[in-house]
């Protein structure tokens, strides 16, 4: 698959969890879209909304969050993650912007299957919608 | 209706023999491997040991308080080393001594009592079986009292045993003798019913009889002689150096004193007897024997301390079992699969109900034979 | 080795699981030195092996990698590991270890751990890492995580065709690097050299029964559970099937005087109980039963988890199964009592089923004479109300399964009492143990 | 540029790709990588090298770093988890601060996983990301927090006694806290203790005389913490005596007074090492870390249950065994004056409860956990019976016998071979206890249905019934509250992670010893007590603690005191608006600080960030991609 035309995926992978998984998947030289970027983060609760919709604005397809979920070490911080997620998705509609382009999920050291999956899952995604602000134009 | 546990009868069961049965922990894996559960059968050992723990009633049928074939599987696999057949054997004799004896059973410990043999046949018939053989009899200079199970001694297919055994005997030169029809059997069914009193009495008889010969050695065809003289009749003051037949001729034919040919040809499954292997821990020599013989020993599915009992112990083999319900017939089918043209085995009880099995099952080509009769079939 | 790595320390840990590489966290966090001594090529003992943890349910891997990194990067703590544990003795006032380092066949200062001598090699060899259900090669790291991330040589298994050595990029392959036996020595001593199964129950106690694919051991089924397990999804290993019904049978070998040790293992419950709820996530329609004795769910919240999954519709059957064979589809016959119905005795047959084995003592004797074992086998402690940690020698610890069954987090618990039992030892030695 | 800080010299990164000896230049055309690097404005130098991690490697990054050329650094390698504390150390060698570093991990993550032109692309955008943070770092210094030397136990049971002596023996000045006058907690009011058979009067004894003479432990019974503020290293509790007021404690006193105490042990009390105060007098402490020891009280049977209060031969388990330590030889057990020839012991009594299958009232919490010790302490009753009073018949009725550990399994065998009779009870059928009908309370009458006879219903005739009760937490509910710990659903206080941080609850410098977390026996209360402190140990005997940098900073320049902050922060204490003469401005306290950035994310001037991750550095480093995904080059 060539991605190299398609807008960028953005991958913000939790230190403790999802960073470690991207490199289990990376020892296991399991192919992945290469329009991904991962980066690590502590936890994903220190980003505001502005900055996913900045990101949308600047051209990133799409963005999943890679997050420990409830083994979260911060305490309290996968919550309030999770909500503010959501309001970023209301955000998003407002703007007309596809919700699938922002995906939370949970990704363990391990979970090699699963970090495919979703890579996979937003490339195509990416692939359909093409940059955003594409599905405005098309609705 | 809730009942009240009686703790009187569990004190009764400990005293019995049955001392173990407090320490049941109710896991049910003597039930699991009970060979009753391969032909669907009503006895649970769990069960009953439990009902015998609250002193409650339930298990009274012959089907279940008569079931046990004291085969030992359970005890052997029991996690908290229960002597099951001990708790057995002691639920049993509460009910022998109230009277409450299976009727085809009354009849075995009645001739027990009158004749000292389960068979109702005369006393002085005990060693009809030598006739025309040349078998010493019993004295100082004698290494081994050769002792014969009652079976061996009356039952027609059974004999046959007993004089192959005599003529391999004679033919290896070992010192042994007979003595007469003062013998007693050897008690261990009868204890296993749960008629201690017999038992005592019979077990007695031998004993005195034994040692006013200064009996030192046996050599038994049976397993369950094997296991009585070996671990029961210390307890009266019998002590001896009891030798299964099959180990002694293994061990014959190891000091090349056994002159077989090794002729004997075809496929032989042998059937380790529950007293012979699980009580008895002898595995390897029956085996050792039979290939002696030039046979090739095949193994069955179950076999060494995974053996599946005949149905003949703990007085089941006096019981009426419907044919479908017999583990022997599961036995004969089993040889037959493994593609075995002789059954060899090395008991009189197996003997006894394989053979019937076999019949039953219509397998023609299917041979039971003790280990003694296929050695003494190879004699040069 | 590395040949330049230091010998003398104030504490030795001998085994690299969780048990010890957490005693060996703490002793370092105070200033010691410590050394780490493990039998196999990677640490993380049995815990790296495991796919989730009970209570929680969280990875395993994820609990486990930051210990090892940790232990790793910190510069108080030396690892060895592939190293053999001979004896341990006193001498001069020193507890000093005689270790025979296995030959690696891979230099540990240049190896990078690319795997290019893992992707050359020709040879496939079962992958015991994932119980033996898919292959390795000859060469190989030992699973992804592992630390050191050092590629080994199987030399059982190596055809010397020549591959790795040509592909190695820093030409770290060494065929004829030798075992090397050495000393090193410490203040103090830390007994955690863990656990392992009962392997040879189920012969002992199925006979022929025993020897079919779909009955597989807990620590099996804990690969098969795993994210990175060898199907990457529950799959039987008779003929890759999907299980629709899988048992597991607890106390195999446990409280079991006649085939099996007479004590509790004391974790098998809830493992038990942990890969029922895997399972029943990643097989929503399978059947789950579990065939006990007591269910013994002591721990902080391990009595919810159970209750949990019998909400959960797993099945608890109060009896111990017996093994009794093979069905026709491969499946596994069982038979038990069903004593809580009444109904009596039940044969059952399980697609697949799990063996919940006892646990035996990760070595077969204490590694030092003057270690005494308690009559189940493992190291005795001589106060066990006051510091179970204490064992018969003066300045010898232990802590974790090696000291009896244990769970995850009895075992971290204990690890850190015995550090600072260690720690307080060490103050009084370095003041001639004058306020003892 | 936000966060902070006073940088001021141009950052002129280095960068340093590695081929990893083919692993990744076989995928990676890291002569192109290299060139697009170098073009970036922030770049001073771009360098490759087989092996960055070699010796030869990091000689090149110091080279640059002493020689002038260089003040950031990223290294584009493998996974930083292997060697980003190995090129740290290269900087640091080099006198550079080690947090100027960046790591773009260009082999899991590229050449591992991508093939061709798509690689190379990837790893230029990946160093461009990196290159782009590491223009925004600033130098980072681990946080030192003082920390007083001196630690505080509440709680002078076997852990919290195990737990002063534990820290005294490692030099630390200790301040042992005991609410009650006496030592030694919930193990005086035991006789003999599994599976060992010690007694516990002696091992409380032992640990008392010890703790007591130790010129390093200050003990004050009849005393709590009425106040507590602080954080790690700097708590300061205010501590209260107060005259012992229950009826229990003062009949006690008044016992031992009799005999010619204190100091002394006072069996099923505890030991008494002074007399009580006489007024109230308060204490403040100052002191580095608090170790919690407060341990479980038992689980006391609401009227009625299992006719508890009602019926005089229904006692608890504890009530006994002290009964039976009292009990002369020879003769029957006797019980509230009667002969006991029977009698029945009922586990799980205040554990194991069941939503929807057991009400309690008064809408007590159930106690869904199990009390982990009674089922052996039970077993060892039964034993003590048997073996005093052998004819005594003993019904056992449990749900499970959860004999788990080292030696307990032989309890429950020895208690079966001695006849003690095990019958099972389903949770949703509880045994029934009433009176015998006709009699005067001279005996009980038991109905229940035995699981392992199919649920049959038996009735049980007995002269006493005894119920294992469980454990309830120890009374730490002020302490928690003060402190700011949590509990967990069932009461007991609530550690971090069972397994990463077993003995820590959410607040530094707080550590859990013993049952106030969870149900535990002598044994495993004390091994918890002493990895509480161990943990303690390592920070108060150092003198400061060491905390990573990774926290909350603010610019106070750019703070408009707006209060977001300290609202979103997830850690009480962690952020608080500090109210100088002028304008308010948020405050961080480090050592309460998790370093996850709530904060940062709802600041709208952008003035608090977690440093060495802050928003500024995340945008740029996905400007920084964005334009590689656009054109592959930068201007």
């Amino acid at each position: 698959m060539s991605s190299r035309d398609l807008p960028p995926i953005l991958i913000l992978a939790t230190e403790a969890c999802a960073y470690p998984g991207a490199n289990s998947v990376g020892q296991a030289h399991l192919g992945y879209p290469d329009n991904t970027c991962i980066m690590r983060v502590p936890s994903p609760a220190m980003f505001p909304e502005r900055f996913y919709l900045e990101c949308f604005d600047r051209g990133v397809g799409g963005i999943i969050i890679m997050s420990c979920g409830v083994e979260c070490p911060y305490e309290g911080a996968y919550e309030v993650l999770a909500k503010r997620i959501d309001r970023v998705y209301q955000l998003m509609k407002q703007r007309g912007l596809s919700a699938d382009r922002l995906r939370l999920t949970a990704i363990c050291t391990v979970c090699n299957r699963a970090f495919i999956k979703e890579v996979n899952q937003m490339a195509r995604v990416v692939a359909e919608l093409g940059p955003p602000g594409g599905e405005r134009a098309a609705a | 209706m809730a009942q009240t546990p009686f703790m009187e009868v569990n004190q009764a069961i400990a005293q019995g023999g049955g001392g173990d049965l407090n320490a049941c922990v109710q896991c049910g894996l003597c039930s699991a491997v009970c060979p009753w559960r391969e032909v669907e059968g009503e006895f649970l050992s769990r069960l009953m040991i439990r009902q015998g723990q609250l002193g409650l009633e339930g298990y009274e049928s012959d089907e279940v308080l008569f079931g046990c074939t004291t085969c030992k599987k359970c005890v052997l696999n029991c996690p908290r080393g229960v002597d099951i057949i001990g708790v057995m054997r002691a639920m049993r004799s509460l009910s022998v001594e109230a009277g409450g004896v299976p009727e085809t059973l009354k009849a075995v410990l009645g001739s027990a009592h009158a004749n000292g043999n389960p068979w109702s046949e005369p006393r002085e018939k005990r060693m009809e079986w030598a006739r025309g053989l040349e078998v010493p009899a019993f004295g100082p200079d004698k290494e081994y009292l050769l002792f014969l199970c009652c079976t061996s001694c009356y039952d027609q297919r059974s004999q046959g045993i007993a004089r192959s055994l005599v003529k391999l005997l004679n033919r290896a030169g070992v010192s042994y003798g007979v003595l007469g029809p003062e013998q007693n059997c050897c008690g261990e069914s009868v204890r296993k019913i749960g008629d201690e009193a017999l038992f005592q009495k019979l077990a007695g008889g031998n004993v005195k009889l034994f040692n006013a010969h200064d009996v030192r050695k046996i050599i038994v065809t049976s397993p369950h002689c094997l296991e009585t003289f070996s671990a029961e009749y210390s307890e009266l003051g019998g002590e001896y150096e009891v030798v299964h037949a099959s180990q002694l001729l293994a061990g014959l034919y190891r000091e090349g004193r056994l002159p077989l040919l090794g002729r004997t040809r075809g496929k032989v499954a042998y059937h380790d007897p529950c007293y012979l292997g699980r009580h008895g821990g002898v595995f390897e020599q029956p085996r050792q024997a039979l290939a002696a013989c030039g046979a090739q020993v095949l193994e069955m599915n179950r076999s060494r301390e995974f053996s599946l009992c005949c149905g003949g112990g703990g007085g089941r083999l006096w019981m009426e079992t419907p044919a479908e319900k017999r583990f022997s017939l599961l036995r004969v089918r089993e040889a037959a699969e493994v593609g075995a043209e002789v059954l060899a085995t090395a008991c009189p009880y197996c003997v006894s109900l394989l053979e019937d099995s076999r019949k039953t099952a219509g397998l023609e080509d299917l041979k039971v034979m003790d280990i003694c009769e296929l050695l003494a079939q190879d004699l040069s | 080795m590395s040949m330049n790595k230091p010998t003398q320390f104030d504490v030795l840990v001998l085994g690299g699981g969780i048990g010890g590489l957490q005693a060996a966290l703490e002793l370092a966090e105070q200033g010691f030195s410590v050394a780490v001594v493990e039998r196999d090529a990677s640490i993380g003992g049995k815990m790296i092996r495991l796919s989730k943890v009970f209570p929680t349910l969280d990875c395993a891997s994820c609990i486990t990698t930051p210990k090892m990194a940790a232990a790793s990067h910190h510069p108080g703590i030396t690892l060895f590991t592939l190293c053999e544990l001979g004896k341990v003795e006193r001498k001069e006032g020193l507890l000093s270890a005689r270790l025979v380092q296995l030959p690696r066949h891979v230099d540990e200062d240049k190896c990078i751990g690319c795997r290019q001598c893992e992707y050359g090699c020709p040879v496939y060899v079962p992958d015991q890492e994932q119980a033996g259900l898919t292959a390795r090669k000859a060469i190989y790291i030992p699973f992804s995580n592992a630390i050191p991330q050092l590629a080994v040589l199987d030399p059982d298994n190596c055809s010397l065709c020549g591959r790795c050595a040509k592909v190695c990029p820093t030409g770290a392959v060494d065929y004829a690097q030798p075992a090397r036996e050495f000393t090193i020595t410490g203040r103090a001593l830390i007994l955690a050299t863990g656990f392992k199964l009962m392997t040879d129950y189920p012969e002992r106690a199925y006979g022929p029964a025993s020897r079919q694919p779909n009955l597989i051991t807990s620590l099996e089924m804990e690969r098969l559970l795993a994210p990175h397990g060898p199907y990457m999804r529950v799959l039987r290993p008779g003929d890759g099937k999907e299980p629709d019904s899988v048992a597991f049978i607890q106390c195999a070998g446990s409280r079991d005087i006649n085939k099996g040790v007479s004590y509790c293992s004391r974790v098998c419950c809830m493992y038990a109980i942990k890969q029922a709820m895997l399972l029943s996530g990643s097989l929503p329609l399978a059947d789950i039963t579990i065939y006990y004795i007591d269910i013994r769910a002591f721990g902080k919240n391990y009595e919810q988890f159970f209750q949990n999954a019998k909400a959960m519709g797993i099945e608890f059957v109060k009896a111990k199964a017996m093994v009794v064979g093979q069905n026709a589809e491969g499946g596994v016959d069982l038979v038990y009592d069903d004593m809580e119905s009444g109904e009596g005795a039940k044969r059952r047959s399980h697609d697949l089923v799990v063996m919940s084995l006892a646990m035996l003592p990760g070595c077969d004797s204490p590694p030092m004479a003057e270690v005494l074992a308690g009559p189940d086998g493992f190291i005795k402690s001589v106060s066990p109300k006051l510091a179970p940690g204490l064992t018969s020698q003066e300045g010898v610890f232990t802590c974790g399964a090696a000291a009896g069954p244990k769970d995850i987090v009895d075992t971290i618990v204990e690890a850190g009492h015995a550090a600072q039992e260690a720690s307080i030892y060490l103050a009084f030695q370095g003041k001639g143990r004058a306020a003892a | 540029m936000s966060g902070g800080g006073g940088q001021t010299d141009p950052a002129k990164v280095g960068v340093y790709i590695c081929h990893c000896g083919g692993n990744i230049s076989d995928h990676v055309d890291v002569r192109k990588v290299e060139d697009l690097a170098g073009s970036l404005p922030a770049v001073a130098v771009a360098r490759r090298n087989s092996f960055m991690c070699s010796d030869p490697g990091q000689e090149m990054i110091v080279k640059d770093i002493a020689e002038g050329r260089v003040n950031r650094v990223v290294v584009a390698s493998c996974a930083p988890a292997l060697h980003e504390t190995t090129f740290r150390g290269a900087l640091a060698r080099a006198g550079l601060n080690p947090y100027l570093y960046e790591h773009a991990n260009i082999r899991e993550q590229v050449s591992w996983v991508h093939h061709g032109p798509g690689a190379t692309g990837k790893a230029a955008r990946l160093v461009a990301a990196a290159v782009a943070k590491a223009a925004l770092l600033e130098p980072l210094e681990p946080i030192r927090v003082e920390a007083t030397a001196h630690a505080t136990v509440v709680g002078a049971g076997p852990a919290g006694l195990k737990a002063a002596l534990d820290l005294a023996r490692r030099g630390i000045q200790v301040v042992l806290v005991e609410q009650s006058p006496f030592l030694g907690g919930n193990l005086a009011r035991l006789d003999r203790l599994f599976p060992t058979g010690e007694k516990a009067s002696e091992m409380v004894e032992d640990l008392a005389r010890r703790a007591l003479s130790h010129e390093l432990i200050q003990v004050f019974t009849c005393a709590g913490i009425a106040a507590a503020g602080g954080y790690v290293g700097n708590f300061s509790l205010t501590v209260v005596r107060r005259p012992p007021q229950t009826q229990r404690d003062l009949e006690l006193l008044a016992k031992a007074r009799s005999s010619g105490l204190p100091p002394g042990f006072i069996p099923f009390a505890g030991y008494l090492p002074l007399e009580p105060p006489s007024a109230q007098e308060q204490i403040d402490l100052r002191t580095g870390a608090v170790i919690l020891a407060t341990g479980f009280e038992h689980y006391q049977p609401h009227a009625g249950q299992y006719g508890y209060g009602q019926l005089p031969q229904v006692v608890t388990l504890p009530e006994l065994i002290q009964i039976m330590a009292g009990q002369e030889p020879g003769g029957p057990l006797t019980v509230n004056g009667r002969p006991v020839k029977s009698l029945a012991l009922i586990h799980c009594v205040g554990s194991r409860e069941i939503p929807g299958l057991h009400e309690p009232p008064g809408g007590r919490p159930l106690n869904e956990y199990c009390s982990r010790v009674c089922c052996t302490a039970t077993l060892q009753a039964a034993l003590e019976i048997k073996e005093r009073f052998p004819e005594t018949l003993i019904y056992d009725l449990h749900r499970d016998i959860r004999a788990y550990g080292r030696g307990h399994e032989d309890y429950y065998l020895e208690a079966s071979r001695r006849g003690v009779l095990f019958l099972r009870f389903a949770a949703e059928n509880p045994p029934q206890i009433r009176a015998q009908a006709g009699g005067h309370g001279e005996g009980l009458v038991i109905e229940m249905a035995d699981t392992l006879l199919g649920g049959e219903e038996l009735e049980l005739e007995t002269d006493l019934v005894v119920l294992a009760v469980g454990m309830r937490p120890g009374p730490a509910a002020g302490l928690a509250e003060m402190l700011k710990l949590s509990r967990g659903a069932d009461g007991f206080l609530l550690e971090v992670h069972p397994k990463l941080r077993p003995v820590e609850p959410a607040v530094v410098g707080v550590y859990l010893a013993g049952a106030c977390q969870a149900p535990m026996d002598v044994g495993e209360a004390c091994a918890a007590a002493s990895a509480a402190t161990v943990k303690a140990g390592g920070l108060l005997s150092r003198g400061y603690v060491e905390l990573a940098p990774f926290v909350a900073r603010v610019d106070a320049q750019a703070c408009t005191g707006c209060g977001a902050c300290v609202e979103a922060c997830l850690r009480e204490g962690a952020l608080e608006l500090a109210r100088p003469p002028a304008v308010a401005k948020a405050l961080v306290n480090p050592a309460l600080c998790l370093g996850c950035g709530a904060c940062a994310a709802v600041c709208e001037p952008g003035a608090i960030a977690v440093a060495g991750w802050t928003l500024p550095q995340y945008e740029a480093m996905v400007r920084a991609m964005i334009a590689g995904e656009a054109g592959g080059e930068q201007a």
